[in-house]
């Protein structure tokens, strides 16, 4: 299982929880995961968001494993100037 | 668009006379390009005058003043040494109209012409006393640069008038003259405030002065009353004072993109001490 | 709307092109002689990328209309370099990395050449003056005014 | 990776050579948007809506339709329907459907055989409009009763009952808010409004689009991205996408504001209505300031919570931001990067993005991180001064660091905020004495920076030379620093590598050069692609001497057996390994395609001297410092260009740069005389401190320097003004007519 911290706003899908445990060994599993427990969250999470994986974030990425003790942030999609 | 190349000034109107659409007149052309490229303004007919003999001429005039040709530049009037030393504040209202680049074109009768309060040239022809020759169909006429704006964007001209030269009053002894103006940064920026001051030294004692304000009132102002505040003063504390005082309640300004109404009243003041004191300095300097 | 024949002496060539009256020389410059080194950042003055030299004197290009070219002389940033042989301050600019994306480089390249050829030792004050109607959005005008300077006094040293 | 222990010496990493463009843009050659014409090209012109809101009632072209010369007209008809989400919004900000949104919005565009006949049939196309109220103000448009200017385009997050012009809503934060402020000494809470600015780029948008009946086109655009562009340009106009090739050109600026289409599919649909003939469209500086990415404007709430001696424990956002007529204002990443510099046990963050008759707003360098750093580093600094502390110190105190919760959430990795502070406090113009009227300010300021999709090809010449094709536009330099990290890991000179920005025909999709990525991303890319190369050589080798290709090592441009056991073969070198590669199984390469990890964030720290005129308000800059992590510098200079133009455009974001609407609606400052961006007699020297704290997730230790400098003056300026006036300025832009109002005001501004 990896703990995966949403922002404050998505509680609205997900019961109130900010903090779900999802059985994943990668960011695309966490996500199907995710939206499998919480569907309310499919559009959010199709609209484009970032992950932070051990403090890196980043944008795409499905394929970037994830393990037990990996730190796991979902974010506002981020883009540069 | 046509465009016409006239070698006298008669020709000149003679071809506006008879054009019957838009018509302008080509100097520098750093405001007609403008408000052509913006769609604002496309002449049917524009007339360069830059062809006319003379107009590239600075002469002095008998009496000692100087006859300045319509098409001088402002790089030109800048490099003329006994102008800039009669005159200063004449020349330097002139170089603070745009960049390098249009000091390299635009002309003293271009930024008359254009008719904005807010022209940095005119300010110091009004308070030096500079008159322009108005040529129309019916011949040529003296008017006090003072005279010509009538309002923002407009002019006393009439369709098919153009001015032929512009002069300045001979400096006569222990003058100084001097503009400055106040912008958001420091250059490339329209007056918010502009001011200048002409004055003329008894001792340390002022015994002549005009002031002009400009970008506070629809055209630029004669202030008498602030010239009055120095007259037969030596420019101390009271006198300055009297004189922020005096520019502060003949300013009228607006509020715009540029400034408000209550900055510009207060700024009026504070430039019209500036650049008195530069006067009273170069017209000490002068007496020297 | 009939053109207007035009003949006038481009980087020290005499060249020939049909004007509509309406068109700024700059204009004129790309569109119909293909210098298209001059670039057009405002059209109005107040961005100094057009610069030239019109008989002898820094202009915006984009405020001169083609048809006021005729019988005049005109020197753009494609005729600074003498062959192979790059001005000073061409050199520079490279050297100091005073440029980023170089659309303005061509018009501040212009403008420096003026001031130089005017006034051969400036201070940093007046190089930044006279270039205030160059803008350059990417550089902070930092590394301009430098390579300016050192330009200025390697062609003191060299004279 | 090849070299990931830092203390490594390098030949060419931290160099100053000269740019492989150089001679092009000084001599004029360099070919930017506008400088293309091809055979048959027609010009274009785009008619604009002159109001704020208009219902358009009806478009007539027939006068210009009758002009000779001109070849087609297209408006929002010739367009096609059925699309959602961003690509309708690219379509809609495009071209105007029924509704004009803002002063500027295109509704018509015409082509024809000059340009001077495409804006004189412009001026003929005659469009009846119905006014609608309209709303600029982003405090105006977050109203209940406001006029609203999209109804139903709120997406998920917006709930029920919210104002009509909120379209999207953001809250998070985490710890105990109550009991962080309860620990406080001082909580203090403010509101800071900043205006929108614009990139200011000197080129102006430009491109040559050409589209046939068979669907097939080419596009030459200056752009950030022209893999961008053309997954627009196809979306926006129903284009399979890999019909269209699009090639970038030299690029005059971007900062964020050339990474979305704005005129680019219009010359396409104006290109297939005149037959396939190609059509050069080139926005005037009006076009340009009026309908292309301005940034958002905001309305910031900020309360922070400090104990006597300057912990910081508690503090909140919460931020409004309208990005024109369309979702998209950066509010999200303002939030993300208003605490990001601080270590707090409690922050919560809430932002709503807000739609306004304004021109749909794009990224502009750090999006959102100024106007967060505005609001945040103000505040703190008026804490420091009501608390009597010194304004680096707390910043130290409370930094960021290693293993740092970060107020959006993840945990920090190697950072190098606290190295920023030491440095400034260690620079000589933090011990210039002041004089009257004179004030000097502190600011840091945050950005994530950002990796993306990066496909890189390189392949090595016959001659041992090297060329690396890449996707990301060079805007600052970025073909030397390139050139060198890929020379650097290839053991060969930098001037036998050359890196060209190829057209999107030649690789995989790339993102533009944003997000500070393309000497982090691309950088990366090529040295895999390199060593890849690099393997290739070694096995060519090996085979020659017929021995393991892994007992082969590559030093100093030349395959060497690895060690005494290896066998014993002089170094073959990069040349005659490339000399025989036909006969040795052909082209060597090496190439990448993907999303490069390892992204490391920047902060900065400024110190800004200035005088303030007592008497009419105006700022002058005295003394600029910038002191910013850049992981490591592969080109010092190019690095500090980038600190230099961030810090003056940020000096500009707080002086005197914002749009100014009227009454009407309608933007009176469309011009570079009334937009007033700095020019060089406004500013002093721009000194800087290239701080290094290498960045472990890049081989060179690279970080993105590009978009952080623009946040720090914003705060550091209205903090220098603050010192020097006494007043505290809570309103961008700081212009003489503010500071004077506040100085006259003689209380808190």
């Amino acid at each position: 299982m990896v703990e995966i911290n949403l922002w404050s706003g998505l509680r609205r899908f997900t019961d109130g929880e900010l903090v779900v445990e999802v059985e994943a060994d990668t960011i695309g599993k966490a996500l199907d995961a995710l939206i499998e427990k919480y569907p309310g969250l499919a559009p959010v999470i199709e609209a484009g968001i970032s992950v932070a994986v051990d403090g890196e974030i980043t944008t795409a990425g499905r394929n970037i494993p994830v393990r037990p003790d990996s730190e796991v942030y979902l974010m506002r999609r981020l883009k540069g100037g | 668009m046509h465009y016409h190349t006239p070698a006298t000034f008669e020709d000149a109107v003679k071809i506006a006379a008879a054009c019957g659409g838009v018509t302008r007149f080509l100097a520098g052309g750093t405001d007609v390009l403008v408000q052509m490229r913006a769609g604002a303004v496309i002449p049917d007919d524009l007339i360069d005058l830059k062809h006319i003999p003379g107009v590239r001429d600075i002469t002095r005039t008998p009496e000692g003043g100087w006859r300045i040709g319509i098409a001088v530049a402002g790089a030109e009037l800048g490099a003329h040494d006994a102008l800039c030393r009669d005159w200063p504040g004449v020349v330097e209202g002139m170089e603070l109209v745009g960049s390098t680049q249009v000091q390299g074109r635009a002309t003293l009768v271009g930024n008359l012409c254009n008719g904005s309060p807010a022209a940095d040239s005119v300010p110091g022809l009004v308070a030096a006393g500079a008159t322009v020759t108005v040529t129309g169909v019916n011949g040529s006429r003296e008017v006090p640069v003072a005279e010509i704006p009538a309002g923002p964007g407009r002019t006393v001209l009439q369709p098919g008038e153009v001015i032929s030269a512009i002069s300045l009053p001979p400096r006569g002894e222990n003058g100084g003259d001097a503009y400055l103006r106040f912008i958001p940064r420091t250059e490339m920026d329209i007056a918010v405030v502009g001011c200048a001051v002409n004055l003329r030294l008894d001792g340390d004692t002022i015994s002549e002065a005009r002031v002009a304000l400009g970008a506070v009132a629809p055209t630029v102002i004669t202030v008498q009353a602030a010239a009055d505040a120095i007259i037969g003063t030596t420019l101390d504390d009271a006198a300055l004072e009297a004189l922020a005082d005096a520019a502060r309640a003949a300013a009228t300004p607006i509020s715009d993109k540029r400034g408000t109404a209550e900055f510009r009243t207060h700024v009026s003041g504070v430039m019209a001490q500036r650049v008195a004191r530069l006067a009273y300095t170069r017209a000490k300097g002068a007496g020297k | 709307m009939s053109k207007i024949h035009v003949t006038t002496t481009v980087n020290g060539d005499t060249v020939e092109f049909l004007a509509d009256p309406r068109e700024t020389l700059l204009d004129c410059l790309r569109d119909r002689l293909g210098l298209t080194g001059s670039k057009e950042g405002c059209g109005t003055g107040d961005c100094g990328a057009c610069s030239v030299m019109l008989d002898g004197r820094l202009v915006s290009s984009c405020l001169v209309l083609g048809v006021e070219a005729e019988g005049k002389t005109v020197d753009t940033i494609e005729g600074m370099a003498r062959g192979d042989d790059l001005h000073p301050l061409q050199r520079k600019f490279i050297e100091h990395a005073a440029l980023q994306c170089g659309f303005c480089t061509p018009g501040i390249l212009v403008a420096a050449k003026a001031l130089l050829d005017q006034n051969p030792d400036p201070s940093e004050s007046e190089v930044r003056y006279w270039l205030a109607g160059n803008l350059c959005r990417c550089t902070g005008y930092d590394k301009i005014v430098n390579a300016v300077m050192d330009a200025a006094a390697e062609m003191r040293g060299a004279a | 990776m090849a070299k990931d222990e830092f203390n490594t010496e390098f030949k060419l990493v931290g160099t100053r050579p000269n740019r492989p463009d150089g001679l092009d843009k000084v001599t004029g050659r360099a070919r930017y948007g506008a400088d293309m014409t091809m055979p048959g090209m027609l010009w274009g012109a785009v008619v604009r809506s002159p109001h704020a809101h208009a219902r358009i009632k009806k478009i007539d072209a027939s006068k210009a339709l009758a002009l000779e010369g001109v070849k087609a007209v297209v408006t929002r008809a010739d367009f096609p329907t059925g699309l959602t989400g961003e690509d309708w919004n690219l379509q809609e900000n495009s071209m105007a459907g029924d509704v004009a949104l803002y002063d500027g919005h295109a509704v018509a565009a015409v082509a024809a055989t000059s340009a001077l006949l495409a804006q004189d049939a412009a001026a003929l196309i005659e469009v009846e409009y119905e006014l609608l109220p309209h709303v600029i103000d982003v405090d105006d448009a977050i109203k209940p009763d406001a006029p609203a200017i999209r109804p139903g385009s709120a997406d998920h997050s917006v709930p029920e009952g919210f104002p009509p012009n909120v379209v999207r809503y953001i809250d998070y934060g985490h710890g105990d808010l109550d009991a962080g402020f309860a620990a406080a000494d001082l909580v203090m809470e403010k509101t800071y409004l900043t205006e929108a600015t614009h990139q200011g780029y000197i080129e102006p948008q430009a491109c040559v689009g050409q589209l046939g009946a068979d669907g097939k086109g080419e596009m030459w655009v200056c752009t950030q991205g022209h893999w961008f562009i053309r997954q627009m340009c196809s979306a926006v106009l129903g284009l399979e996408v890999a019909q269209l090739r699009v090639t970038a050109s030299e690029i005059g600026g971007g900062f964020g504001g050339k990474t979305m289409v704005f005129m680019e599919p219009l010359s396409l649909a104006l290109s297939k209505k005149a037959g396939g003939r190609p059509v050069k469209l080139v926005m005037n500086r009006a076009e340009v300031l009026r309908a292309t990415g301005p940034t958002a404007s905001a309305s910031m709430d900020v309360k922070i919570g400090m104990t006597k001696d300057g912990k910081m424990t508690a503090g909140k956002a919460v931020f409004r931001m309208q990005g024109g007529a369309f979702p998209g204002a950066p509010v999200d990443s303002a939030l993300d990067c208003a605490f990001a510099n601080y270590d707090m046990p409690a922050v919560y963050h809430e932002g709503f993005d807000v739609l306004a008759n304004r021109p749909k707003a794009a990224a502009y360098r750090a999006p959102g991180s100024p106007m967060a750093a505005f609001a945040v580093e103000s505040l703190v600094d008026e804490m420091c001064r009501e608390l009597g502390l010194d304004p680096v110190e707390v910043r130290l105190k409370n930094a960021a660091r290693e293993g740092t919760k970060a107020s959006y959430g993840p945990t920090y990795n190697k950072i190098g905020l606290v190295e920023t502070l030491e440095a400034v406090k260690a620079h000589p113009n933090y011990a210039v004495p002041l004089g009257p009227n004179q004030g000097r300010g502190v600011a840091s300021g945050f950005w994530f920076n950002y990796n993306g999709d990066t496909a890189v090809s390189m392949a090595i010449a016959e001659d041992g030379t090297a060329q690396v094709s890449v996707g990301t536009p060079d805007i600052g330099g970025s073909r030397a620093s390139l050139a060198m990290m890929v020379g650097e890991t290839l053991g060969v000179p930098y001037e036998h590598v050359r890196v060209n920005v190829v057209e999107t025909g030649a690789l995989g999709i790339n993102e533009p050069t944003h997000g500070s990525r393309a000497t982090f991303a691309t950088g990366k890319a090529a040295v895999i692609a390199t060593e890849q190369a690099i393997a290739e050589m070694c096995r060519r080798a090996a085979v020659e001497w017929d021995i393991d290709p892994d007992a082969v090592e590559w030093i100093d441009g030349a395959a060497q057996p690895a060690g005494p056991n290896a066998g014993k073969f002089p170094p073959m070198k990069i040349g005659e390994i490339a000399g025989k590669m036909s006969t040795t199984g052909g082209p060597i390469a090496g190439h990448y395609e993907g999303f490069p990890d390892g992204v490391g964030v920047s902060f900065g720290t400024h110190v800004v001297d200035v005088e303030v005129d007592p008497e009419t308000g105006h700022t002058k800059i005295l003394r600029y410092l910038v002191a910013q992590d850049a992981g490591r510098a592969i080109h010092p200079a190019y690095v500090e260009g980038q600190f230099q133009g961030g810090a003056v455009q940020g000096i500009g974001w707080a002086l005197n740069e914002e749009y100014v609407y009227g009454e009407d609606g309608r933007l009176q400052n469309a011009t570079f005389l009334d937009y007033r961006v700095p020019v060089a007699s406004d500013l002093p020297k721009i000194d800087t401190v290239i701080v290094e704290v290498p960045n472990p997730g890049h081989p060179y230790g690279v970080r993105g320097v590009g978009e952080t400098g623009i946040a720090p003056p914003l705060p550091a300026i209205a903090n220098a003004v603050a010192a020097a006036t006494g007043q505290r300025l809570r309103h961008l832009p700081m212009t003489p007519v503010k500071v004077l109002a506040a100085i006259q005001a003689g209380q808190d501004g």
